[in-house]
């Protein structure tokens, strides 16, 4: 993914070898799949309204954050992500039809309709499962890495956490025990300014987040996460040292969650129109079409025919999954344990048991 | 007297508290300007300002230690989590701390902190916005465990809670938050601890129901008696302290009984329960101790309709009871 | 076969483990260098160094976090918790990840750590050395737990864990740590999950007992032979899974049963059982279930020898329950 | 106690009026506290091998900053220590026999016999319950803090913890609160080097501890923990930014424990004779008797009755105790509740029946 092949030379970019900048010839799709995460943002912010999935929480504001992150990582670096990380999955190769499986809790959903939307777990992109409580996921990705260095496996592990995480237990324990092993992690935390109704400021005095890597002994740097070639060179540095054995990074991504933290949430009970009108106009995707139209890499109507694109993909993803069976009553009393003791043979028996009605153990 | 649903009664009592005793504050996430995730707090924030109703950062670790602090200096704090699955990063706080700083002290620091969290499942709320476990509160010495299943019963357990000197974990039912509206007593209305509720009298079955089970279980109770069982439907509303002999009167009176609730069934509740009943009620019972529980497996997302007891399993129990023998 | 303490057998269950598997390795604070505080772990940081017997920072939350993480990525790590009262910064990580991994992916992230943790009183150590909290993890879905009590089961038990697919809280009785010894298989012994073991045959009252209790119940059976009352004892080694089978055998057999465990009573594992016995053995029981159990206070400290159930109480209880009706 | 009133004029300290300075008429009484710990250390070690108590935790090392933290606060701050806060408690007026009774489990011990040692609590200090988990006074002393905010109080709260216990959940949390509500906060850390075995090294990787504080935004400050002057003034400092309102500050410490982490423990498994040698050289007892020699405050003669008074007062507190009746088994009732509730009366009375032997619930 992190391709350095040779591009045809353009006369607005200076030529380069930079290992660190996004290649040229990866604009365009990291573009696409900022849109794609935007279309389906929409999308289902619509569809729950119509009660067509019980629940979302969109990225919107965080995709060049997450797109340019997943562009300088490996296939084979592991994932840990919160509920709000699509556009890594994406990026890494979930299909578009898994993800609505999942936010359908279908009988297709990776996930066994099990989890609420959002949450996923995807394998096969070592995007690991995703759970709600905060912070869970940043102990695990340092384990994760302390694992691969006893393999001696050449990879790094990415902790994904918003600006609220860095108050979790989960945090100071992952970055300490990181420091202390000096694993390849990196700990990528979108600062979206908000966690629900808590602005940034009131989360913690610290003039910034990344500056919390130096009570652990190894840096921290601030981005504008709003630009996708600015988070992919600081996750490709990031990673470079890691895998050479130079340890941890942590890096704040600089974003702003322009949409409302849920379905659930309304964020006109706390936060005022014009900070969001401010933010409005500092949107990724624009900068990044501002990029490629200057650029010449894509005019209007490219443009137009991307978000079309990814309309339509979306659209038929979400036809396709509506199609799909719900999840087979059963599947409840599966994965609880790699096989079922006898107590939970018992209490499946019971619920299959056609004498009596469904709904809790009897 | 009010009509109030359950959340409206619980946010009537915060308000009725923080009025009548100025050491009573609040703390917790989303809970000033938002109102609480659930509306609970809604209303305090610009009743009461800043310094008694307090927004966090996003620590349940911090939001109990430091009511515990608060708590020791002689304040009295009801600390909000928000979801009780949210609770475990404070765990440490409650069950070491907490349960044990009154008896660690030998009496010298007392340390009264009400924590409040919604819980249980009916939202659609998947593994983490739907469990229940109270179980882990009633195990541990020191704590007192009160869940209501009524709008009164919210405000008056809740008011009962904070003039209390003891921890309290106090258990809202959210899946009834709105669900459930009733006539609620103005002004420092208080319903004591350790006190059962009869929700309903009958002398076939007993069935024993707290919470969000409480409606479902006088839902069986009305198909029950379509079938010519009369069933008595009691809502223990604390679990610690409980009352035993409300719960003893009746099956020594029905001779049968289930236990239901939404909790996973291993060492839950329902156990304790059951236990008790088949210690100190042996000779009353006629029949073996049903329990209806949620399963042994977390809790699912797009089945949660089968994972919880509801109506019909729970009658489906009841007449088990009563048929066995 | 050799001879060896209960504690020394956990120390070569965890080398048997190593050297057989390169993916095997423990975490833990203060285990390498020091040995373990209970020296469990002495001897391992020589024969298999840092990168395999990893002394953390003070972080129980890290421990379990990065034993998590681990075990994603496909290693087995044995996770040591100095004494089970603090395994609770890691409650999180263990009822809300670990408990839940395997199900929430839909198997696709399988999650196998073994915690091990001494716990139980009986060593002076007042409230915070000396808790008996199974009932915590057997509450929570996904989880096995594990109580041997002696040598032998200590290293089968711990072998079948560490070879086991889902995660296992290991807990480990301290008080006899020393106290018990006994022959123990060389090699790869392991020990099924889910099945009791037979202490003591008998026919008049079924006593169920597991760790460090099983000594004083067997001791309960002893002085009840002599008043002609032959106890039947069983130690059910694993409570989730349960082999419930030989459980209600036995009750069926006896008619009569009494639980004993050290943790406080309220919704403790022997409210469980007796829930089990009252809905399943119900018609076999001639007698109220009996319950000799710690008491509901946190763990004292001078006065523990009053605390923890012993032969006497033991056999106290078994008799009211052989005399009653 | 942090008494300013001016003192004679002495020719070897200039006369001075810095607030911050341990008033020199404190410098006895400062020794005098530092010497009656030692004695206690060394008699209850003793006590412990003779089975006479169940365990103990020396603090030997610490005492310089123990007793100078204790000077530099005032009677109605509050104290949130953890097992080894020995000499706070009675520098601010624990007597000795409530200690030993403590030590004991006697029947006049005031955490009733249900404690391990050293987990004291003297409510009439303002010495808050101990226990043995860590950091978790942490956040409860910022509680506190915050509570004296509300009510206006003019005082500081004073977390103690040890190296180890900057890992501690609570010390995220605690720091970070007390960041965020400028809590009148002092945070103690006594880098004593080591947490049981593992060495300061290798629990952070940050160079000191006192840094961490700029990740929650408020001022960290190194000390030498064996001078008793050097750890009141910070102390003193701190206290004073505090109640005017300025927000907390963490305080390292930098000491040794000189002894074992308790009697359960044998240092010889983990560390080496020559650091150990190293830091008795730097025992603060012997810097305060050199500065006490040297400005004729003492002569040898007045140290040694100094010693011998400290080691009579102890061994009268010991025999003191040692005549007190042990527990009276029906405490193990009280103080979980208020009030007990009609389970725990019921489980009381069976214990309490003369028809059945004692040990556990039947
Ligand atoms: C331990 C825990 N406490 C509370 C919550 C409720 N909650 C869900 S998201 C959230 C805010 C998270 O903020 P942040 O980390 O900044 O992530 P963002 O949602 O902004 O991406 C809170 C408080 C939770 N999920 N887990
Ligand atoms: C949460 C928790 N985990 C583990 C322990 C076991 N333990 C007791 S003291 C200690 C080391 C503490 O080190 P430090 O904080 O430096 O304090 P010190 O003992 O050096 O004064 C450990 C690991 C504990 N008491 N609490
Ligand atoms: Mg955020
Ligand atoms: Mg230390």
């Amino acid at each position: 993914m992190a391709s350095t092949a040779s591009v045809a030379p353009d006369p607005q970019v200076p030529p380069t070898t930079d290992p660190f900048d996004l290649p040229k010839d990866q604009l365009l799709p990291a573009y696409r799949w900022m849109v794609l995460s935007r279309a389906i943002d929409e999308r289902c912010l619509a569809l729950q309204r119509q009660g067509r999935i019980g629940f979302y929480a969109p990225l919107m504001g965080q995709e060049a954050a997450q797109v340019g992150c997943a562009l300088a990582v490996r296939p084979d670096d592991w994932m840990f992500p919160a509920y709000r990380e699509l556009a890594v999955a994406l990026t890494r190769g979930a299909s578009l039809t898994s993800v609505l499986d999942q936010l359908m809790g279908n009988s297709s959903d990776l996930t066994k309709g099990r989890q609420m939307p959002n949450h996923f777990a995807f394998a096969d992109q070592h995007y690991v499962s995703a759970s709600s409580p905060i912070g869970t996921q940043i102990t695990q990705a340092v384990g994760a890495a302390m694992a691969a260095q006893r393999r001696k496996d050449p990879i790094v592990t990415v902790a994904f956490f918003g600006d609220g995480a860095t108050s979790s237990n989960d945090f100071h324990a992952g970055m300490n025990f990181a420091g202390v092993f000096r694993t390849p992690t990196i700990f990528l935390c979108q600062n979206n300014q908000w966690a629900i109704s808590l602005p940034r400021a009131k989360q913690t005095r610290s003039k910034t987040l990344a500056e919390k890597a130096d009570a652990y002994g190894f840096p921290g740097v601030v981005v504008d996460g709003t630009d996708v070639r600015a988070v992919y060179r600081a996750v490709a540095e990031a990673r470079q040292r890691a895998v050479r054995g130079d340890g941890p990074t942590m890096i704040e991504a600089q974003v702003y969650r322009l949409g409302p933290h849920s379905t659930s949430d309304d964020p006109k009970r706390y936060r005022s129109d014009e900070e969001v009108a401010h933010w409005k106009e500092r949107d990724p995707l624009t900068r990044l079409r501002g990029e490629l139209l200057a650029a010449g890499a894509v005019d209007a109507a490219g443009d137009q025919k991307i978000w079309e694109d990814a309309r339509a993909q979306v659209a038929a993803a979400i036809a396709e999954s509506e199609r799909i069976a719900p999840m087979a009553p059963d599947s409840m009393f599966g994965d609880v344990f790699s096989v079922p003791t006898p107590q939970l043979e018992e209490e499946q028996r019971s619920f299959d048991a056609s004498d009596r009605p469904h709904g809790g153990a009897p | 007297m009010t009509e109030l649903t359950l959340v409206q009664a619980v946010n009537r009592g915060l308000a009725e508290a923080m009025r009548s005793d100025p050491d009573v504050l609040i703390l917790g996430e989303d809970i000033g300007v938002n109102g609480g995730v659930f509306r609970a707090t809604e209303g305090l924030f610009k009743e009461f300002g800043e310094s008694r109703v307090i927004d966090t950062p996003l620590s349940e670790t911090g939001i109990v230690g430091t009511a515990i602090g608060m708590a020791l200096y002689g304040l009295k704090p009801i600390a909000e989590i928000q979801f009780l699955d949210f609770i475990y990063p404070a765990f440490d706080q409650i069950v070491s701390e907490l349960a044990k700083m009154r008896y660690r002290s030998g009496g010298q620091f007392p340390c009264h902190v009400v924590i409040r969290a919604p819980y249980g499942g009916g939202i659609k709320g998947g593994l983490y916005h739907s469990q229940s476990t109270e179980a882990y509160f009633c195990h541990t010495a020191g704590l007192k465990v009160a869940i209501p299943s009524t709008p009164a019963d919210a405000k008056g357990l809740l008011l009962t809670a904070v003039h209390d000197e003891d921890p309290v974990i106090f258990l809202e039912p959210k899946r009834i938050y709105r669900a459930v509206t009733g006539e609620v007593p103005d002004g420092d209305h208080r319903v004591p601890f350790g006190s059962a509720r009869v929700v309903r009298e009958g002398s076939d079955v007993s069935l024993f129901a707290y919470g969000a089970m409480v409606p479902p279980t006088v839902e069986a109770a009305d198909l029950l008696v379509k079938e010519g069982i009369r069933a008595e439907v009691i809502d223990p509303r604390t679990l610690v302290p409980l009352d035993e002999a409300a719960i003893l009167a009746s099956v020594e009176k029905t001779g049968r009984a289930v236990v239901v609730h939404e909790a996973a069934r291993c060492c839950g509740f329902g156990g304790e329960l059951a236990a008790i009943l088949a210690e100190k009620a042996f000779y009353s019972l006629k029949a073996p101790i049903g329990r209806v529980t949620g399963y042994d497996t977390p809790f699912p997302y797009a089945l949660e309709h089968l994972y919880l007891p509801n109506a019909e399993t729970i009658a489906h129990a009841a007449r088990s009871a009563v048929q066995a023998s």
